[in-house]
């Protein structure tokens, strides 16, 4: 499932909620469920950060998060996976993103959860401004590395 | 669309703020690719660095041809997640 | 967190408890948190399982769980972590297993994640015995390999 | 642990059952590895391949020396999570 919302959102709920509904047949073959939350943090780049807005781009962000669910089904044995994504007016400690993937083996949940996040992150339409503490609201000018330089 | 601007050209995030607009729409009379596009809603103004473009929402080259009817957007380096 | 438990639980619920006991202060900094859950599926080398036994070895399970977390705190920048594992009888859907790990970067949340569900598989000793229709209860000989071979 | 028998060795899981009992306690009277306290307290029964041993908590060598006091435990691999 794919979705973009406006409202604060509990991801722990919506795991629930979302496992409740699976067919129990269908939840007798999970062994794997992998998950990402991704949080807004009060700083970046030094600056204490008070507010966000996410700007996205209606339509064309729900079509790039689909074809990144759909490679990720061609990649890895899955059985279904989830990404739903905050947009609007968001504070510290809200969840931005939540990106759930479940499997019969971990490998493949693990793996592709995490393909799910960076491909997110480099191709899905959203754009967060910052509003920092004393300073004009800024555009955040890119992403950090997801992938670490070992 | 109608047939008079059968172009729309979208803006988004920073972009959007620095043009301050969000839309343009125009006719197409001749072959245009989206480079070409650019330079005529946007006549003085150079492409940001690393800007994107899409064009009905998949990423595309500075050198697709769009078509009538298309939704071209430019944006910067996207932040989500 | 290491916990070792004999009743089912819900991964969702500990999760939501957990985050919820954590400082304001802290929970400012979360930027990340990556969370496995390993689930009991029926089939097992193509047999019906309906039931699994859990065996542990009280002292040493836990101090192996808590040199893992600590070699990963070593390794990675995280903020916090949770291991608990179910012990005894089990059920078809019923967790195994709850993994989580709380950062301010994905890179970190996802890769000691990765590293503490594998360190635990490798290192800590449960034992799982099946208990298949039609047969006698049978021990697990060896655990699954967890990074895909590419 | 009294001092009459300061070895204590533990068994689990399938080798367990295969022993037919859980616990060993034995008295040192000389230096021992791991692999010799094997022998010591089933001296019929060759260990089982794979076969892991703590000292203690810890995952040892075979050629690891025990002392007095020691816990040592012997079980198959391990198949947790």
């Amino acid at each position: 499932m794919i979705s973009i919302v406006q409202e604060a959102f509990n991801p722990w709920d919506v795991m629930q909620a979302y496992q409740q509904q699976m067919a129990v047949r269908v939840r007798r073959k999970l062994g794997a469920t992998s998950v990402f939350v991704g949080s807004m943090r009060d700083f970046n780049q030094d600056d204490q950060v008070d507010r966000m807005v996410l700007e996205y781009y209606p339509g064309m962000t729900e079509k790039q998060l689909g074809m990144i669910a759909a490679q990720a089904n061609e990649q890895w044995s899955l059985i279904d996976s989830l990404i739903m994504h905050r947009v609007g007016e968001v504070f510290p400690t809200d969840v931005l993103v939540l990106v759930a993937v479940w499997a019969e083996h971990r490998a493949d949940a693990f793996e592709a959860c995490r393909f799910l996040m960076e491909a997110l992150k480099a191709q899905a339409p959203f754009w967060k401004k910052e509003c920092v503490t004393g300073q004009q609201a800024r555009w955040v000018a890119e992403n950090t590395e997801g992938y670490k330089r070992h | 669309m109608n047939q008079q601007c059968d172009i729309v050209v979208k803006y988004f995030a920073s972009l959007k703020e620095k043009l301050g607009r969000s839309e343009d729409y125009f006719t197409l009379t001749r072959s245009m690719t989206v480079s070409d596009v650019w330079a005529h809603v946007n006549p003085e103004i150079a492409p940001p660095e690393q800007l994107k473009v899409a064009v009905n929402l998949d990423y595309v080259s500075w050198d697709w041809v769009v078509k009538p009817g298309d939704e071209v957007a430019f944006f910067p380096p996207v932040t989500g997640g």
